[in-house]
């Protein structure tokens, strides 16, 4: 029976490391919104496990708010704002594709290397589970690095916000505050995105970061 | 009663280096006719020369200040002073430790110190000029003739000229390089120091190249005199100054006797006719340099001193 | 006892601050500041003066003040109170002086609230007993002193001088902060007493005599540090100059002998060599700089670094004698050292008061501008000359005796075991004897372009004398001047409990001499009287001049002087102050200053005038400061392409940083 | 039920900034602004006479005290500066009405969230706080609505974000390493247990942890290269806030790390944070100091000065040390008084000159003496020039730390003296020389800045008993 649940709580959290790889691999946003509502599916599924293996009923609440807002809400919101804006479909990098899975697979061997070291004395679970949200947290950065879109950077954050919950709720026994916290946090990130995102558009005329730069403050 | 002959033969030094002085000049200056196939002077002429500017009118600058008054008895003051310092006949005299060759030194640097504002009191370019001149001669002059200075101190292990020569003429001294190298260096910065051909010739007014002419050219009368006879009394400080460090055979040790003092002073008047002779052979085997050219001959002074410094280790008794 | 009088003064000189701010716009305002500096420092002068002659053991004194747990510590020791000897006569004729020249100035409320807060920090420094005291009252000392460099702001360039001065103090204070942290080690034993029992190893001991050197030397003016010192210097007013380079510079002597001399303990032979050399170069430096200016008050500055110089190779001798146990001649190296300071700081204030006065009386301190202001200021040509003649080091006045007590130690170098000393020693002296020589040089040039010949400008020749107060302060320092030449064992006798702590011995009793000479070893090894020197001079004068007036002619007639046949010579044909400065520049300046002349000559018939340019080059500025604040210029410009990133590449970074503390820890053993 | 002064310093703040959130009026909010803040600033100070029990919820030890009570000043002080600076700005149009309301809401809410994350006696509370303030100050940033300013706040809000990850990263790591020990739920999130039980940890966690937690509250601190946010947030929003944040913000985000440098220094496995702070610390105060050099923006020049003092800081906690330590506490307090007092100054004169550009403004001893010598005063302090407090500490930081690295410390020196350098050279156009820009007649209030100063000057000369020994006691702590 263990070998069972950690093998399914291993599998859903590799599958999360999967997915934010899929996303580095998206060209296109209306692509990469779907792959990110995967993502937050996945977590969802994730979180539900380990709120039935832990015997923790409050990670279910978790796992609705991840279901709910994440792979759906927000995806739908963004794909709103990105069609109301008129946001050029296809995503611009900052380097190919390859060079940028070849940089998610050493973070990946990264975290690895350090979490499987370091928690020696743990039990297994949480030591694998945080591996892979490590993974995933890393890959998120990794996007909201290589992309120069602000969508797919926002992007980037939350799935870097669903490695931490995975962390969180991989943490077992973590009190409920946690939780909530991550998922108030999501919710006010989004706000002021979306609020800000309302005000870019006021102000400028398109959401790339690269034209607000203009704007520095401090010409040289 | 010994302090009334200490003070009487102190006295006399003063008297002798003051008398002798323009007597030295005189002698020279025959001399160098003489080896010029010229008649020359006679050899009291400059004490006569003295005598009529003392009387004459002194004609000052429009723009001369009362510095320009003063300076003269200043300047005058400074180098007798310092040449009765200098053990001529007898050495331990009463205020000879007044001063040590270091301190004579610097009093003769008062007196150009105050010579050369002289020089520039007057509102002129000659003054300027040779003001200007005179201090890089001096600037070169002097840091080689304490080096001298040390070089022989160091030896000597004393800086009171009474001392010095005492040591010198001792058996103890033995042949040394770096006395040699020193004789060498003082004979250079006697030479500058005195305005000496090649260096300076105290016989021109050639504007271009004299120096301490030039730096005096608005004196006159009694201001002149004076001048002239520091100038004398210098020159005859700097033969002294040789002849009690590098020959200071005869002089009398600091004692009450009357037969050493006589050799003493034939001795010292000996020496001046030896040295002053060399020194007008010297001046006319030789040309005047260039102004620019000095440096070099007393920067090659300053070099032989500090080697000497360096060398004093090498040859104790070479 | 002593101590808390000090201090009571000191303080008193701070609540003069806020009350100076408060007296601000008042018309007397400025008499009340300076009168009440000059009763100040009149007393703390006296109280010092007392402790040294009296001698009454160390004075001490702990106030909760400074770093909490150590306190304030604060002490009167033999040294502090020479120093102090040296701070208050030097402020008390400040304020003396300031009382008539400070009612010319422009802006008095830029400078009234520092001037006492300056005071008060130089003698904070002398007193302090441990070394947050010490380097808060050093800083201090720096900012203060900042601000009044920049009191005339409106000018560019006495900001730049603030500025690069400010950066140098602070550099020296940090320098002086490290060797501190090396004496007290990591347990903060910060009081002088701890640092004195503790016994640094050989190779702390060293690094921090070099971090001293560095940062007592940088505020004193050792070349190649001294570049802020010719720039500050004369920005600052005239009174203020004058405590700068006659007072300031001896506190920063004092943290070198503070440091090197009594906290350190016993010093290697070698540190002598670093010092020896650093005096002798900067000495030649320092008067060849002054030499080729034409600023009358940067020729003070420079002048300045030269005596700098000879104090700290006289130091640098006293330190190689002690460190052979040779304590005699290591009080003479160090009597030389210290009475140099006393006099220094007479006569180089006395030059800044002159050229205050000049200042004042013609509105520049352009050389080429001045002369013959000794027919309008008769007075203050006097005193100048009086404070030329002592800082050539010509008898019978002050500068010569510590001059020749310098040479008097450098004789007895023989008896140094080290080889490497043994030759070092002779070639410092010649570059003694050549700083001194060229100093003499330099104030004939000085004195003669300012005061003599013809006035070169219009404002010069109108000047008017200066006025009773300032001449009051310039007499009375011309006059101890003079005193301290004629009778220098009284001085060097004072010294003597000095001398005793630091090098374990004392010169032999001088004032027992007869006559009044000082002899430093004994008489058949030399010996000087300056009393018997000035009264020869002043006796064969004046029975000269007696007797020609009197016998032979006393007559005088005035005519023009000598022009070479051109009639209406104008002023400016005569020799300039660069002129003047030719010779040595043609023998020195090539090497020194990469000195160039070029002249163009127009051809004939042409009536274009013929030019003459000269060039220098300062090359100490060249290849150390401009160097290293172009290196600043050059990083900050790079650096600052991070203020003008993307959002992302800010990103990245924080990314990398991660990256890279991960990869650490993951490759950590 | 008695409300204890732990309570009351959150208690306050909450409901004022209810309160202040109904009212219009800017007059009266303003002046119930700084009420409020005094009031805290009162109950803070009894902190100091009596201490209350620490709960389940909130601590109060020695550490602490002396950031409450330090921030409940400063924030009492710059609500005081705030009044007239905002009235200057509805004067001039630049802020409206509306805006001002929600402007003093939010200072309370900060006011609140900093306290609360000082006081907490959690490491999850802890992090909820500093994010509230986080987000409070992002808002303030932005209130301008320029682009500027809007692109600051965005700015800001990005960085600030993935700090917010990375400290919740490492603060779940934190208690992965304590579960084990202490057990699951919420007693491996107390600081008062944590601390009893932090040297049987797991080692390694606690080494992962820290990097996240040093990466995640060393972006709010302003450590580079996680800087980026700072200099711009504080040009950009209203110089009230610019003060609060380097005052006070960094401050709080600096607690929070020290907090867990504590926790590792208990533990006698875990790498030292000391290390890692200390390069960190140097990377800052070198990279500040010349990036003085080529500001044209006076706010953001100083922004960056605060950058070079979190590092000094950040070095001087890293070295450790009861003396490094105390030296960097003193550097803390003084450097957010000094740094405050120079928001302050700076926020009139460009209010004065009306512009922020350096080049555009000049000579100010002369045009408006008590604000240009404030200025100077200020930075000679922050300069680190005696007799200010700042000297001192740096006196303790550079001479305790020197004999054991001093390659670092010649490091931190040569970053001292640069940044002094770039310090001096923008002050003397500003304050000196011909007097450039508006002449117009300041109309500000200058309590808040002198009080500042007379304290820092005093610091320097003279520091109470009582306080030297709650230093002490916290610079034992923190190992």
């Amino acid at each position: 029976m263990q070998g069972i649940t950690f093998d399914i709580a291993h599998m859903l959290a590799g599958s999360l490391v999967l997915v934010s790889f899929i996303q580095l691999y998206q060209q296109r946003l209306s692509a990469l919104l779907n792959i990110f509502a995967l993502h937050a599916f996945v977590l969802a599924l994730s979180v539900a496990w380990q709120a039935y293996v832990q015997d923790a009923p409050h990670l279910y609440i978790t796992a609705i708010i991840a279901l709910v807002f994440k792979a759906i809400v927000i995806p739908v919101a963004l794909r709103r704002i990105v069609i109301r804006l008129g946001i050029h479909r296809e995503i611009e990098n900052v380097f190919g594709v390859g060079l940028a899975m070849l940089l998610g697979i050493c973070l990946v061997a990264l975290s690895m290397v350090v979490m499987l070291r370091v928690t020696s004395g743990a039990d297994p679970l949480a030591r694998e589970d945080l591996a892979f949200a490590l993974s995933v947290v890393l890959l998120g950065m990794l996007m909201m690095v290589t992309r120069r879109n602000a969508v797919s950077q926002v992007v980037g954050f939350m799935s870097l916000e669903n490695g931490l919950v995975l962390a969180a709720t991989g943490a077992k026994g973590m009190p409920l505050v946690v939780e909530i916290s991550i998922a108030f946090s999501v919710l006010i990130a989004f706000i002021v995105i979306g609020i800000f995102l309302f005000r870019i558009r006021e102000r400028f005329d398109t959401v790339d970061m690269q034209a607000m730069d203009r704007f520095r403050g401090e010409q040289r | 009663m010994a302090v009334i002959y200490d003070f009487a033969l102190q006295g006399a030094q003063m008297l002798l280096v003051l008398l002798m002085a323009p007597l030295l000049t005189g002698f020279v200056r025959k001399v160098k006719a003489r080896l010029l196939s010229r008649q020359g002077p006679p050899l009291l002429q400059p004490y006569r020369d003295l005598l009529r500017l003392m009387c004459k009118d002194v004609v000052l600058a429009d723009n001369a200040s009362w510095l320009f008054r003063v300076i003269p008895y200043l300047v005058f003051a400074a180098t007798w002073v310092a040449a009765s310092l200098v053990p001529t006949f007898r050495s331990g005299l009463m205020f000879s430790w007044t001063a040590d060759l270091i301190a004579i030194i610097a009093v003769l640097g008062s007196a150009r110190f105050f010579l050369a504002l002289a020089g520039m009191d007057a509102g002129t370019s000659f003054g300027g000029i040779g003001s200007s001149r005179e201090v890089m001669i001096s600037s070169l002059a002097e840091p080689a003739m304490l080096m001298i200075v040390f070089v022989i101190a160091l030896i000597a292990g004393s800086t009171q000229l009474s001392t010095m020569a005492a040591f010198m003429n001792s058996a103890e001294v033995g042949l040394r390089v770096s006395l040699g190298l020193a004789l060498i260096a003082l004979v250079i910065v006697a030479v500058a120091e005195n305005a000496r051909i090649p260096v300076d010739n105290p016989a021109t007014h050639l504007e271009l190249t004299m120096v301490h002419e030039a730096m005096v050219l608005e004196y006159s009368g009694r201001h002149l005199a004076l001048i002239e006879l520091a100038a004398s009394l210098k020159l005859l400080l700097y033969v002294s100054l040789i002849a009690c460090l590098f020959a200071p055979w005869g002089i009398s040790p600091a004692i009450v006797a009357a037969v050493p003092i006589l050799i003493g002073v034939a001795a010292y008047i000996g020496k001046l006719g030896v040295l002053g002779a060399f020194l007008a052979v010297f001046e006319t085997a030789i040309a005047k340099m260039r102004v620019f050219r000095v440096p070099e001959f007393l920067g090659a002074a300053l070099m032989l001193a500090l080697l000497a410094t360096l060398l004093r280790f090498v040859s104790r008794s070479f | 006892m002593m101590v808390t009088v000090a201090l009571f003064g000191v303080l008193t000189l701070v609540a003069l601050a806020p009350i100076a701010i408060a007296l601000s716009g008042k018309p007397n305002a400025t008499g009340f500041v300076y009168g009440a500096c000059l009763i100040v420092t009149l007393v703390m002068f006296l109280v010092a003066l007392h402790s040294l002659l009296e001698q009454p053991a160390a004075s001490t004194i702990t106030l909760p003040l400074g770093l909490p747990w150590l306190g304030a510590h604060f002490r009167i020791d033999p040294l502090s109170a020479f120093f102090l000897v040296v701070v208050n006569l030097g402020a008390a004729a400040a304020s003396l002086f300031a009382l008539g020249y400070g009612r010319h100035e422009e802006a008095p409320q830029r400078v009234l609230p520092f001037f006492p807060l300056y005071l008060a920090a130089m003698n904070l420094v002398v007193l302090a007993d441990d070394a947050f005291s010490f380097l808060l009252s050093w800083e201090l000392m720096s900012l203060s002193s900042w601000a009044l460099v920049i009191a005339d702001h409106r000018r560019a360039e006495n900001m730049r001088a603030g500025y690069v001065y400010l950066l140098m103090a602070s550099f020296g204070t940090l320098t002086l902060l490290l060797a501190f942290g090396l004496m007290a080690g990591g347990d903060g034993a910060y009081a002088f007493d701890a640092i004195r029992a503790a016994h640094p190893t050989i190779s702390t001991a060293a690094l921090v005599l070099i971090l001293a050197l560095i940062g007592a030397g940088s505020k004193a003016g050792l070349v190649p540090l001294h570049a802020w010192l010719p720039l500050a210097h004369p920005a600052a007013p005239s009174h203020v100059s004058a405590l700068m380079s006659g007072v300031m510079t001896k506190v920063a002597v004092y943290g070198f002998i503070r440091i090197a001399f009594d906290l350190l303990g016993a010093p290697q032979w070698w540190w002598s060599l670093v010092v020896l050399a650093l005096g002798g170069v900067t000495a030649v430096m320092g008067v060849l700089y002054a030499l080729m200016q034409r600023d009358l008050k940067r020729v003070l500055a420079y002048s300045t670094i030269e005596n700098i110089g000879l104090i700290f190779a006289s130091l640098g001798l006293a330190l190689a004698f002690k460190a052979y146990a040779m304590d005699v001649a290591a009080a003479l190296a160090l009597t030389a050292a210290l009475l140099h300071v006393f006099n220094h700081s007479l006569f180089k204030s006395l030059l800044f008061f002159g050229a205050g006065s000049v200042l004042t009386a013609t509105g520049t301190r352009d050389m080429e501008k001045l002369g013959g202001l000794i027919h309008r200021m008769p007075q203050t040509a006097f005193v100048f000359l009086i404070g030329c003649t002592a800082i050539s080091a010509l008898p019978p006045l002050n500068g010569f005796v510590s001059e020749w007590l310098s040479f008097q130690a450098i004789l007895l170098s023989p008896q140094l075991p080290s080889w490497g000393l043994k030759l070092m020693v002779p070639a410092v002296g010649a570059l003694l004897a050549l700083s001194a020589a060229l100093a003499a040089a330099c104030f004939v040039r000085a004195f003669g372009i300012v005061f003599l010949g013809r006035p070169r400008s219009s404002e010069a020749a109108a000047a008017q004398e200066t006025d009773t107060n300032s001449l009051a302060a310039m007499y009375a320092l011309a006059a101890t001047c003079l005193i301290a030449g004629i009778l220098p064992g009284i001085f060097i006798d004072a010294l003597a409990p000095v001398v005793q702590v630091l090098a374990g011995a004392r010169m032999p009793v001088q004032t027992g001499a007869e006559w009044m000479s000082i002899v430093p070893i004994a008489e058949s090894r030399s010996s000087y009287n300056g009393l018997l020197v000035f009264a020869f001079m002043v006796i064969t004068g004046t029975a000269t001049a007696f007797a020609i007036h009197r016998f032979a002619s006393d007559k005088i007639r005035r005519g023009p002087a000598w022009g070479c046949g051109y009639p209406d010579a104008s002023p400016l044909t005569q020799y300039s102050a660069s002129s003047f400065a030719q010779p040595i520049r043609r023998v020195f300046g090539s090497l020194v200053f990469r000195a160039r002349e070029i002249g163009t000559m127009p051809p004939p018939g042409s009536r274009a005038p013929a030019t003459l340019t000269v060039q220098l080059r300062d090359l100490i500025w060249d290849t150390l400061y401009a160097p290293i604040a172009t290196a600043v210029g050059n990083i900050a410009e790079r650096l600052n392409y991070l203020q003008f990133l993307t959002i992302r590449s800010y990103l990245t970074l924080v990314f990398a940083a991660l990256v890279i503390l991960l990869t650490v820890l993951a490759t950590w053993p | 039920m008695t409300i204890d002064a732990l309570e009351g310093v959150l208690l306050i703040p909450a409901l004022s900034a209810g309160l202040l959130a109904a009212l219009p009026g800017y007059r009266l909010t303003s002046r119930l602004n700084m009420l409020a803040a005094f009031l805290t600033f009162l109950t803070a100070a009894s902190l100091f006479v009596v201490e209350p029990e620490s709960g389940r919820y909130l601590l109060v030890d020695d550490l602490n005290k002396v950031f409450i009570v330090l921030t409940a000043f400063v924030a009492f002080t710059t609500s005081g500066f705030s009044a007239s600076y905002i009235g200057h700005e509805i004067e001039t149009g630049r802020l409206k009405p509306n805006h001002v309301r929600f402007y003093h809401a939010m200072y309370q809410v900060l006011m609140f969230a900093m306290n609360l994350a000082l006081t907490a006696n959690n490491i999850g509370l802890m992090w909820v706080a500093i994010e509230l303030a986080t987000l409070t100050t992002v808002l303030m940033v932005g209130i301008y609505r320029t682009h500027e300013a809007l692109e600051a706040a965005w700015k800001y809000f990005i960085l600030g974000s993935i700090g917010i990850a990375l400290a919740l990263f490492g603060t779940i790591l934190v208690y992965m390493a304590a579960r084990p020990v202490i057990g699951e739920g919420p007693d491996a999130m107390v600081w008062t247990i944590l601390m009893t039980k932090a040297a049987s940890f797991d080692p390694d966690l606690l080494n992962v942890a820290f990097v996240f937690l040093l990466l995640g509250y060393g972006t709010k601190v302003g450590l580079a290269p996680l800087h980026a946010w700072l200099p711009d947030a504080h040009a950009e929003g209203p110089t009230p806030i610019s003060a609060v944040l380097s005052g006070l913000l960094l401050n709080v985000a600096l607690y929070a790390l020290l907090r867990f440098k504590m926790l590792l220094a208990l533990n006698p496995v875990a790498i030292a944070p000391g290390p890692l702070m200390v390069t960190m610390g140097l990377i800052s105060a070198v990279f500040a100091a010349f990036m003085l050099y080529r500001r044209r923006d006076i706010k953001r020049m100083f922004a960056y000065s605060s950058i070079e003092h979190m590092g000094i800081i950040v070095f001087a906690f890293g070295m450790g040390g009861p003396l490094a330590n105390f030296a960097g506490l003193l550097h803390m307090t003084m450097h957010s008084l000094t740094k405050s007092a120079i928001f302050f100054a700076v926020g009139h004169i460009a209010q004065i000159k009306g512009t922020q550009k350096i080049a555009d403004i000049g000579g100010l001893t002369i045009s408006h003496p008590v604000l240009g010598w404030g200025l100077v005063a200020g930075v000679v302090a922050i300069a680190g020039l005696p007799p200010m407090g700042i000297f001192m500490s740096e006196f303790l930081v550079v001479s305790s730390t020197f004999a054991r690295a001093p390659w670092l410390v010649l490091i931190l020196v040569i970053a001292i003296l640069v940044a002094l350098g770039g310090l001096f050279i923008k002050l003397n156009t500003i304050a000196f020389g011909e007097p450039r820009g508006s002449n117009a007649p300041a109309q500000a209030s200058y309590v808040p800045m002198f009080a500042h100063l007379a304290i820092v000057f005093a610091a320097g000369i003279y520091m109470p008993p009582a306080l030297v020994t709650g230093f002490q006691n916290v610079a034992r702590l923190l190992g």
